[in-house]
């Protein structure tokens, strides 16, 4: 089956080919077959690969070269390994389900098969990123996926803020894209491939890692993509915005997958970071940074939408944390248990805003488990899971990570446990607000609550089964020394040097973790039973406002660029360039005013001067030429 | 015979219709020079189809007549008009793409 | 001196002789005369050359073709030597000397160089019909097809543009005074 | 040295027979202007020439001494060296054409084998068109030359009406070509042998009927006869390009439209119609002297050759004469149609037959 690997992305282009040329003719309902059919087929190839996989499977499919000049070849290749696969099914998987949702969720849209088309692209663009053989490939996916969440994010474009929020993610993007192309092209410069398996052999080859080395500059080159990709301070800023986008979309791309590219990137150059311990530094010191700011963030949001994903920035952070450790299987289980329970999440929150009629904000909401209790209870799930309740997926994984910090750098691990305390509050601050208590909002809205159809229901169902159970793939060390993930991982990353924790130590720290999410789930859940909401204050209305960040950027980045521009138009567009331009042409009008006096009509002088230029040119190339 | 004698031979005539366009004002004469150095040409061509033994250089010769008769329909057709519209066939008089 | 040198010689300075008839007559029909022997010399020396396919299409082509259309031309214009336009003594000159420079250079620079081929004078089958159409059209079907095109296109051009247009100056002629 | 290597017998023999034929062919001329006249007599109910020797025999001898006792007269404003090249340039076309015509079977004399064709050249037929695309130049150099209006305007209907029939008399022989296979009268002659062998006519007459229509009425047009006879018609151009001629110049324009029409009736009589084979020449061949049966060839052709001259001379007194439009009309709409279909067919038919 690995052999049939194209076949994974084939579909979904396909899909993307039908319902993009045919958007205008194909009927909705069955654009939405078409689009969730693609996805199902490929998660069945994907399933088999997957199993092909698991029983020690590799392999190399080359399509064909795409690029070829002198010694550097890039073929168009896939490859397929652990790493490979399971993310293979988490995007294929969860993109199922999520096409699922979407098919109930968009109806009422009117461009319903565009929204298809684009979001099959976005699973291919994913799947050509994590299937790659090498980073031109990932590249093309990694621009792909920008394109994708950039049409989506915008995709009622008609609203200017969203348009323009899809403008700011993708501009942020790109920002980060620049990073990852130059380190590419350090690869290449001084590696000459950009192939995995050519360009890991070469570090395997018995280098030692050097400070400040390449080594070091291409791994925060590449970091510096994933950062952009993954929203890590300083370019998060967009993912907040990028809510703007349909529902599902907020949970595809900007929970479950795309912005895991960046956690992807660096797993697979595992070998790489295990070479640049400065670069992991940063990687750590970053994401701690970027779980304990988001958190902070989304304690004091109101947006039910925006509070989620300043959670996944924080729960991205922590992603991070692990991955500075060294510790990327640890990096890649959170990946997975979050695309878990943050896909239950947002789904869950479509479905609430589905019954609310657009409405986002929660001060708004309440009570509303009384009208929608299938959905009440997949959001508890995806909250016990999110905020590390023993026997929840989340709590295997980000105890793992709090773990591997603890191992290595004792203030990250302080700063990670401050974040998942405050993740237990805001989620339950959130959960209450919204499904407990009284409605708070119109009498029009409270007439319409009602229950979201199977097609919601049912994913949100599935996606809370796997939250409950995901976490227990990857048990950690103290109750059985087998790590089924780790170890299924282990032949296509490579963990860095991990500091092994006495059994004592981890009981301790699992007592610690599991005590704090248990106290600050139920401080949430008891602070805002009887919500009053005043405008903040102090510290409070810092948070509300993001830290202020939108506007540090504004001061910092564009105010100043806007001001060169102007200057840089004035000075060196219009005088500069434009007088150039002028210039060329007001010269060669001077000139030809000059050359036509040589036109004199005669025909005559015409054969005259040519047969004088022949005689010229035969004879220098005759005599002195030749 | 070395080939020298034709290529000798071809030169003159070419040179001989490189003279006449120069020294005539008459378009007709003129054209007929042109006429003359396509000829030189040919003789040089089929001078050297005889020396290499090969066929192809005589077919160039065909096409360089196709492309004389095509030029001499469209040229005296250009002549004959213009000679309509200011009666005389002096290239002199014909220097209106000066302005 | 073998028959074939006596006859090139012949055919040489019957070649050059007219052709300079050519370019120093001052009437064009005594031109077209001269232009025409000259194609009877350059049809002589194809000939000799073994191509007589050549030479009879040379004379089909230029002699019975083109250069009654010149005929033609100059008849129905009605030049002669009182209406030919002369240049002058100096531009004449010029040209004489111009024609003459490249004629120079080009034997001076064909002096030296290596093209030392000889023209055997045993006849062989290149010049044969049979064996132009072979190669005709084995080996430049392509370029015999695109010339056809050229030549209608030509045919058309020139029958577009000597159509006499209806111009203003003449009064309109009604049908029945044809 | 140089005049050792050429073939002197050889020589003597072409010599003699270019001498031979270009008597025949002026003789011919000269009483083919007597035979018009009598045809013409005969299609008017009249006599004809009957006063010099019996039936007048000897009239073309008169006519002939006539024209070169007459004034030799060049007019004033004439180009004189074009004027006296016109004529004698028409003259020459008409005569070239019968170097390689094969007049008789080739016959065996003291071990050297002697064909009764000048020139067996092997690009025959294009001889031919070149020939008769330069008998124009007579025509139009004459007429241009007299600088006289009426000769200026029938040498240039000459001129348009030779161009416009060559190109459907070229087209019509180009499908007599795919037939053939070969350029060579004398080959040409070779495959019409005989009448009849293997159960079809082998005259090339049965085999391209169409093309050889198209070829009569060519021939007609081209060599200015009646019905085409446009360029000397007396009701319109007084006579024509020869209008200021005079004396025996003007004989020479008389007598070389004869000269051609009796070339091109042989050449019809050669490329249609079997040269000098005629039915059951192989068994005269075997039973009679070798004198004899090249004799009877040459006799065969010449019959036909005379056959067509009748011919000529019938149309010319029973067709009325076109008008310049209609002349054309036929010539660019519908004979190279007809030549064109009539190539396409026959090559069709011969890709078929596997030639």
């Amino acid at each position: 089956m690995i052999q049939f690997v194209y076949l994974v992305p084939l579909f979904p282009l396909l899909g993307f080919l039908i319902n993009g040329f045919g958007w205008r003719t194909i009927p909705k309902s069955l654009g939405g077959i078409i689009g969730s059919a693609s996805v199902l087929a490929s998660f069945v190839v994907s399933l088999l690969i997957f199993f092909e996989v698991k029983n020690g499977a590799n392999a190399t499919v080359t399509l064909f070269d795409f690029i070829q000049t002198g010694k550097l070849s890039i073929p168009l290749a896939f490859r397929v390994d652990s790493l490979s696969s399971v993310f293979l099914l988490i995007i294929t998987g969860i993109g199922f389900l999520i096409h699922v949702y979407s098919t109930s969720y968009m109806h009422e849209d009117e461009g319903m098969v565009k929204y298809f088309a684009y979001l099959n692209l976005f699973v291919f663009s994913m799947l050509l990123l994590v299937l790659g053989a090498n980073y031109l490939v990932m590249y093309m996916g990694w621009e792909g996926v920008g394109l994708c969440s950039y049409l989506l994010i915008g995709f009622w474009y008609k609203n200017n803020d969203f348009a323009s929020a899809g403008r700011k993610a993708f501009v942020m993007n790109r920002i980060g894209d620049l990073g990852f192309l130059v380190g590419m092209l350090l690869i290449l410069f001084n590696f000459g491939t950009l192939t995995y398996t050519d360009f890991f052999g070469q570090l395997n080859n018995g280098l030692e890692p050097v400070r400040n080395s390449v080594y070091n500059w291409i791994a925060i080159c590449l970091f510096i993509g994933a950062v952009g990709k993954s929203a890590q301070i300083p370019l998060f800023t967009w993912l907040p915005d990028a809510m703007a986008g349909p529902t599902p979309v907020s949970a595809l791309i900007h929970a479950a997958t795309m912005v895991t590219a960046g956690v992807y990137m660096i797993a697979r150059s595992s070998l790489l970071y295990n070479l640049a311990p400065d670069a992991l530094q940063i990687v750590g010191w970053i994401g701690a940074a970027t779980a304990f700011m988001a958190a902070t963030i989304a304690i004091k949001q109101y947006d039910i939408k925006k509070v989620l994903a300043y959670s996944t920035v924080s729960q991205l952070g922590f992603m991070f944390m692990a991955l500075g450790m060294g510790a990327y299987t640890t990096a890649v289980f959170h990946v997975m248990t979050h695309a878990f329970f943050k896909a239950l999440l947002f789904l869950g929150s479509g479905s609430v805003i589905h019954a609310m009629s657009g409405e986002q904000d929660i001060r708004k909401m309440g009570g509303l488990g009384k009208h929608m209790r299938t959905t009440q209870i997949t959001f508890l799930i995806g909250c016990l899971a999110i905020a590390g309740i023993p026997f929840f997926s989340g709590f295997f994984s980000k105890d793992e990570i709090l773990a591997s910090t603890f191992a290595q750098n004792k203030m990250i691990y302080a700063i990670g446990i401050i974040s998942a305390m405050m993740t237990a509050f805001y989620m339950f601050r959130l959960y209450t607000l919204t499904f407990t208590g009284k409605f708070r909002g119109t009498h029009e809205q409270e007439h319409h609550l009602h229950e979201s159809p199977a097609a919601i229901t049912i994913p949100l169902v599935l996606l809370a089964v796997l939250s409950i159970i995901g976490g227990y793939i990857g048990l950690p060390a103290v109750i059985t020394e087998h790590h089924t993930l780790a170890h299924f991982l282990s032949s296509s990353v490579t963990n860095g040097l991990t500091a092994h924790l006495s059994h004592q130590t981890e009981w301790m720290l699992i007592g610690i973790s599991s005590f704090i999410a248990i106290a600050f789930s139920i401080y949430g859940y008891m602070a805002n039973r009887q919500p009053n909401f005043v405008p903040n204050s102090g510290l409070a209305k810092v948070l509300e406002n993001k830290w202020y960040v939108d506007e540090l950027y504004d001061a910092l980045v564009v105010r100043p660029i806007n001001e060169l521009s102007a200057l840089l138009d004035r000075f060196v567009e219009r005088m500069g360039i434009d007088g150039f331009v002028n210039g060329v042409g007001k010269s060669v009008r001077w000139g030809s005013d000059r050359m036509r006096l040589l036109q004199t009509g005669q025909v005559g002088f015409y054969i005259f001067i040519l047969v004088l230029g022949m005689t010229v040119l035969f004879a220098l190339g005759f005599f002195w030429i030749g | 015979m070395p080939i020298q004698y034709y290529l000798f031979l071809s030169f003159a005539l070419f040179c001989i219709g490189i003279m006449g366009a120069l020294m005539r004002r008459n378009a007709i004469i003129i054209f007929m020079c042109i006429e003359l150095m396509l000829n030189a040409v040919n003789l040089l061509l089929v001078a050297f189809s005889k020396m290499y033994n090969d066929a192809s250089s005589q077919i160039f010769v065909f096409f360089i007549m196709v492309v004389a008769a095509a030029e001499v329909a469209v040229g005296l057709a250009v002549i004959v008009m213009m000679y309509r519209r200011v009666h005389s066939v002096d290239i002199n008089i014909l220097n209106r793409l000066k302005h | 001196m073998d028959l074939f040198e006596i006859l090139f010689w012949i055919l040489t300075i019957g070649a050059i002789s007219s052709a300079l008839g050519v370019i120093l007559s001052r009437n064009p029909i005594n031109s077209v005369i001269c232009l025409i022997a000259t194609f009877f010399a350059i049809s002589g020396h194809y000939v000799l050359l073994n191509a007589q396919f050549l030479a009879v299409v040379n004379i089909i082509v230029y002699a019975g073709a083109i250069m009654v259309l010149f005929l033609f031309v100059i008849m129905l214009m009605n030049l002669n030597a009182d209406v030919e336009p002369q240049k002058s003594r100096l531009v004449q000159f010029a040209g004489i000397i111009s024609g003459g420079i490249l004629f120079l250079v080009i034997l001076a620079a064909l002096r030296d160089s290596k093209i030392n081929g000889v023209l055997e004078k045993s006849s062989n089958s290149v010049g044969l019909i049979e064996n132009l159409g072979k190669t005709l059209f084995q080996n430049y079907v392509l370029p015999f097809e695109i010339s056809s095109v050229l030549f209608l296109s030509a045919m058309i051009g020139a029958m577009v543009i000597g159509k006499k247009e209806p111009s203003n100056d003449l009064p309109e002629r009604s049908p029945n005074q044809n | 040295m140089l005049l050792m290597q050429i073939d002197w017998l050889f020589l003597i023999e072409k010599i003699g027979l270019i001498t031979i034929i270009l008597l025949i062919s002026l003789g011919i001329a000269a009483y083919a202007t007597w035979g018009e006249r009598k045809v013409a007599a005969v299609m008017q109910d009249r006599i004809g020439p009957a006063r010099a020797g019996i039936f007048g025999l000897l009239q073309p001898l008169a006519d002939g001494g006539k024209l070169f006792f007459k004034e030799e007269i060049i007019p004033q404003s004439a180009s004189k060296i074009i004027f006296v090249l016109g004529p004698a340039m028409f003259m020459v076309t008409a005569l070239m054409t019968s170097v390689i015509i094969p007049w008789g079977p080739s016959f065996e004399v003291g071990g050297r084998i002697i064909s009764l064709q000048v020139a067996d050249i092997n690009i025959g037929i294009l001889f031919i068109f070149g020939v008769v695309s330069l008998g124009v130049y007579g025509i139009m150099l004459g007429g241009w030359a007299s600088n006289n209006k009426y000769s200026l305007l029938s040498s240039i209907r000459a001129a348009s009406q030779s161009i416009s029939y060559e190109l459907a008399m070229g087209i019509s022989l180009i499908a007599l070509l795919l037939l053939t296979g070969t350029l060579s009268l004398h080959d040409i002659v070779e495959q019409q042998h005989g009448f009849w062998a293997d159960g079809y006519f082998t005259w090339n007459f049965f085999k391209q009927p169409l093309g050889f229509f198209i070829f009569l009425v060519c021939a007609f047009a081209e060599l200015n006869r009646a019905p085409f006879d446009l360029p000397e018609c007396e009701s319109e151009l007084n006579m024509g390009f020869h209008l200021e001629y005079s004396s025996m110049k003007l004989g020479l324009y008389l007598f070389a439209e004869y000269i051609n029409m009796f070339i091109s009736s042989a050449v019809m009589a050669t490329l249609f119609f079997g040269g000098y084979n005629y039915p059951g020449m192989d068994w005269v061949s075997a039973h009679a002297p070798q004198w004899l049966f090249v004799l009877s060839g040459v006799t065969a052709f010449f019959v036909k050759i005379i056959a067509f001259i009748l011919f000529f001379m019938l149309i010319r007194w029973t067709l009325p004469r076109f008008r310049y439009d209609q002349l054309m009309k036929l010539g660019w709409k519908s004979l190279i149609p007809l030549a064109l279909i009539n190539m396409l067919i026959t090559g069709g038919i011969a890709l078929w037959l596997g030639k």
